[in-house]
């Protein structure tokens, strides 16, 4: 049921698709975290209508799989438009989309975190809103909720293998075409299986100690108990 | 960890020859303590809380236990209430020890059976309710009564009732505790402790979390209730007026120690030791 | 399946159902004899083995087994879709008793499977943008140019041929299904979209669209100096040979009886795709 | 040049019905999967508390379309040959459970210990407690994340995709197949059905929280 010697040979097709899988997941992630703080100052932007349109886009994207986000970035977007982009731009793109409104959910915590004397004295300072963002609240809002940004990271490597709808040889592709040449599926499978197991498993215990360590540090400079 | 059973817990008649002699005018007419605290000792971690506290409460007696905060005061209550485990000494109640027990002749630690049977016979009212804010009033006075006394629920109404009118709440049956003041909620929850006819109740800080305007009516109440004589208590408080008014015995502990114990008069008009006289005048 | 979608709530019925179909070692055929019915294996292909507008399982395989099954007593026909990849995996763990895919045999294939005699044959097809600007004729000349990507089913026989043609790896825009490969032409993603012949027309047809165009003088790719002229059949677990055997009786009746040529023409085959007197032993290599 | 909406219908609402199916199943199986390893992880017995947390830290960390494929594809290996629903249902509902167990042990320990405590002064069993007191409180703050949950289940459903079974979205890849030049409007129609559903979850949710909330 096990062949190790198979398993092995296997070993040196997964790694191109590894490195695909990783690539994904952190443009995805990095892109993810831009539409998030997009969707988190359109949400709190002054204007009613970019506020509203903000929060029903992260309502409506949140609310349907990835997987069909992902077949309508590659498969309608070429038809309805003269862009067509490849199979890694657009799983990239989904992913961000996707996991920009829970980013943008966990930025809002964050902004609405920072005291309502930072803006009170940057407008006092008459910073201009840009400015404001930039040099004032973000910086306070940003560090605390990194370690929920690290969760994410985790959350998007393990969807990466939804991509492999829309052809992107990733990790699971790899191993499917590889069980259908030979039809030998149960290594194959373990091994990507285990993969994903060990990596998230890792950095999750990285994020727990990040978390124990930074809430530590904050601790001391607020005084008071967390 | 076995908490240290002391040998001689067996032996009833062993005189309390821990320091403070208990002198023949503090102990009431005979009879046997329904509570004996024997060198009971309580550490969390390294930080030492009771060291070595001896204490025996009979019979409907009503002591009042003050002292500075940290003093160790709400520890000894909550032991009683099997809510901390002394890390040594022993508790007994009816001469029964509380968190130890008998397995084939052995003293073993005890078992949440065992805690169960005792726990029947103390009640508590804590300092900030901790009503069953899903609960209307009535459900949070009948909950025990039908669930642990196995009463039916007519019976359990009824007792709830009765009990409602005594602490003067019987037009809140079916209000839910958000919308009690603190005092009310207060007496609610001493009317649901209450209920359970425990043989000794313990008062944690019952006044301390309330608004001082509130604090009137809880206590109005808690005399009314020892005014009725049989059930012993235990109350923790800041309230010295009070503590005199209605204790029979006060005891004043200080860093885990019973410093001084005597009548309300004595220990208020002319306190012995310099600890108490520094702790009252803060408060006369 | 959609009919009877039978609740099963709570996980002790997880388990008990979890024994799956281990099926005695009783002939597939007589068993679905006694069921009344017999599950197929098909990928969605047209206009081999697909769902119509309203779900209908048909296609030229599906209709000639119907056609023979009937005749050997099985009066129902069930279909279970699976990716093509994963057709020969479902038969072999009895997911289904047969594949009606028009599954092209191949030396790989008649070792994980018994093939019945091929019901037809067909080349290979080749669909470019019109005018076929970088003048592809044949999966040699997209060899030739390295740029050059072509769309391609996962795990197809084209993809062996297309390397057999010299074609590398990266060259190949490998899809799930055919719409994909439509979709990667149009969209430009690709350069080239191959099929087998009825497959890619009628994918022409449906996308109707005028800028994709198919390749008119295709030559067949040739491998080991053959032409590498495909045959569908359709296929049973390697113990079915009784199963075999009566599917082939029936198969060859059709081909005198001209029945089979009916079928394939509702499906856009012509007279040169039949299969002539070609066995599934023969392209075994047997 | 308006889309064949009608024609779409049927084949959209029989996948719209499998995907439902999938979804009400798999919700059961990770919800009781949530109370056993939620309540489990903070059980009295060690053994039970350890099962449970490696219960949800193995689910959580394992990609659910993996788990699906190694389910559905590999687990005949091991005699253990599963149908697609079951498949999807037993690989949604471990996964799902995972992060549901979660939020019963969140939620149940952040019921204040007060509470515990004032049981035992009544002289309640620990499991009247758990269930008259402790539970009740925990239910209520359970409900929010847990409607969110179920959203991201219904949302993980459309993986049963890759093994063919013919949910809401593989009907409407089928159907793309028969109306290729419609398939923006057809994805298009798939997003707002899944939108739709979701929106009954939420709905769902706040009602029930609503209901259970009444005391507050």
């Amino acid at each position: 049921m096990w062949d190790s010697e198979y398993a092995a040979q296997l070993l040196p097709a997964f790694l191109p698709a590894f490195a695909v899988t990783i690539g994904a997941t952190i443009t995805g992630f990095m892109l993810a975290v831009l539409f998030g703080l997009l969707f988190a100052i359109a949400g709190r932007s002054a204007a009613a209508p970019v506020r509203w349109a903000s929060r029903s886009v992260v309502e409506f994207i949140r609310s349907t799989p990835l997987l069909v986000q992902a077949f309508f970035l590659y498969y309608s977007v070429p038809m309805l438009t003269p862009v067509a982009m490849p199979a890694f731009a657009t799983g990239v793109l989904a992913l961000g989309l996707h996991y920009g409104t829970y980013m943008s959910e966990v930025f809002r915590s964050g902004i609405d975190a920072v005291p309502r004397g930072q803006w009170e004295a940057s407008t006092a300072l008459h910073l201009s809103k840009r400015k404001t963002w930039i040099s004032v609240i973000l910086p306070q809002a940003i560090p605390p909720v990194i370690p929920v940004m690290g969760n994410y990271l985790i959350v998007i490597f393990k969807e990466t293998p939804t991509l492999m709808a829309i052809t992107l040889v990733e990790l699971l592709l790899t191993a499917k075409t590889e069980a259908s040449a030979t039809y030998r599926v149960f290594e194959p499978y373990t091994i990507v299986g285990l993969l994903f197991l060990a990596v998230s498993l890792i950095f999750s215990l990285g994020i727990r100690r990040l978390e124990k360590k930074w809430s530590f540090g904050r601790e001391n400079e607020k005084g008071g108990l967390r | 960890m076995i908490t240290q059973i002391e040998k001689q817990w067996y032996d009833e008649s062993a005189e309390n020859e821990a320091g403070h002699a208990l002198s023949p005018s503090l102990r009431p007419a005979g009879g046997k303590p329904i509570v004996r605290f024997r060198s009971v000792r309580k550490s969390f971690g390294e930080l030492p809380v009771l060291k070595g506290i001896d204490l025996d409460i009979y019979p409907g007696e009503k002591i009042a236990l003050i002292g500075p905060s940290g003093s160790g005061k709400t520890t000894l209550g909550r032991m009683l209430m099997t809510l901390e485990e002394p890390t040594a000494g022993t508790i007994l109640i009816d001469g029964e020890p509380l968190w130890a027990m008998e397995k084939n002749g052995k003293p073993v630690r005890a078992n949440e059976k065992h805690l169960q049977k005792m726990r029947g016979k103390v009640g508590m009212v804590f300092q900030h309710f901790h009503l069953f804010p899903h609960m209307s009033v009535l459900k949070n006075v009948t909950l025990a009564p039908r669930s642990v006394l196995k009463l039916s629920k007519e019976e359990a109404e009824e007792l709830a009732v009765a009990m409602l009118r005594k602490v003067g709440l019987e037009d809140k049956l079916h209000v839910y505790p958000s919308q009690l003041s603190g005092g009310q909620k207060q007496r609610v929850a001493i009317a649901r402790a209450l209920v359970m006819q425990p043989k000794i109740m313990v008062f944690d800080e019952v006044t301390s979390a309330l608004d001082p305007e509130l604090v009137g009516e809880v206590l109005s109440v808690i005399k009314e209730i020892a005014k009725e004589g049989q059930m012993a208590m235990l109350l923790i408080t800041h309230e010295m007026e009070f503590a005199r008014e209605v204790a029979d015995r006060v005891i004043f502990g200080a860093e885990g120690l019973i410093v001084e114990e005597g009548k309300p008069e004595q220990i208020f008009t002319n306190p012995r030791s310099e600890r108490l006289q520094a702790f009252l005048q803060r408060f006369l | 399946m959609r009919k009877a979608f039978a609740v099963l709530v709570a996980v002790p019925m997880l388990l008990a159902s979890a024994c799956g179909n281990n099926g005695g070692d009783t002939d597939t055929l007589t068993q679905a004899k006694k069921q009344g019915y017999i599950t197929v294996g098909f990928a969605n292909e047209r206009p081999y083995a697909y769902k119509d507008e309203n779900g209908n399982l048909t296609g030229e395989a599906v209709e000639i087994a119907k056609v023979i099954l009937e005749r050997l007593g099985v009066k129902e026909v069930k279909g279970e879709l699976t990716e093509f990849t994963s057709l020969i995996a479902g038969l072999q763990a009895e997911r289904f008793d047969m594949i009606t895919a028009g599954m092209f045999i191949n030396e790989d294939r008649c070792k994980a499977v018994k093939f019945a005699d091929p019901e037809y044959s067909i080349g290979e097809a080749l669909a470019v943008k019109a005018g076929n600007p970088l003048g592809l004729t044949s999966y040699t000349a997209i060899a030739g140019q390295p740029e050059v990507k072509v769309a391609v089913m996962a795990g197809a026989v084209e993809v062996d041929y297309l390397k057999a043609s010299g074609v590398k790896e990266e060259q190949m825009l490998q899809v799930p299904d055919q719409d994909a490969a439509v979709s990667a032409l149009q969209s430009g993603r690709a350069d080239a979209m191959t099929m087998t012949g009825p497959a890619l027309q009628s994918r022409l047809e449906a996308a109707g669209d005028s800028s994709l165009e198919r390749v008119a003088e295709f030559e067949q790719p040739l491998v080991e100096g053959k032409s590498v002229r495909g045959y569908g059949a359709t296929a049973f677990r390697l113990s079915d040979e009784a199963f075999q055997a009566a599917y082939n009786a029936e198969l060859s009746k059709m081909k005198e009886s001209g029945e089979l040529l009916d079928i394939l023409q509702q499906f856009g085959f012509t007279e040169q795709e039949l299969p002539q007197d070609a066995t599934a032993e023969q392209l075994c290599g047997g | 040049m308006n889309a064949p909406w009608l024609d779409w219908l049927p084949m959209l609402l029989d996948g719209t019905l499998i995907t439902i199916q999938v979804a009400l199943l798999s919700a059961v199986v990770s919800i009781v999967l949530s109370a056993l390893a939620g309540l489990g992880s903070l059980s009295r017995y060690a053994v039970v508390r350890l099962i449970s947390r490696a219960y949800v830290e193995l689910f959580r960390a394992c990609s659910l379309l993996v788990l699906l494929f190694w389910v559905y594809f590999a687990l005949p290996f091991l005699q253990i040959e599963l149908s697609k629903l079951m498949a999807g249902v037993l690989a949604i509902g471990l996964n799902i459970g995972a992060y549901g167990a979660e939020i019963v042990r969140s939620s149940v320990s952040a019921v204040s210990g007060g509470q515990r405590e004032a049981g035992i002064a009544l002289n309640l069993s620990g499991t009247q407690r758990m269930l008259r007191v402790i539970l009740p409180q925990a239910a209520v703050r359970m409900v929010p994340p847990f409607g969110n949950l179920m959203i991201e289940l219904l949302k993980s459903t459309s993986l049963v995709y890759f093994i063919t079974l013919s949910d809401l979205t593989y009907e409407a890849m089928v159907l793309r197949n028969n109306y290729y030049v419609w398939t923006p409007y057809i994805f298009g129609l798939l997003l707002l059905i899944y939108f739709l559903i979701s929106s009954c979850i939420s709905l769902v949710s706040r009602l029930l929280e609503r209901r259970l909330a009444v005391w507050r």
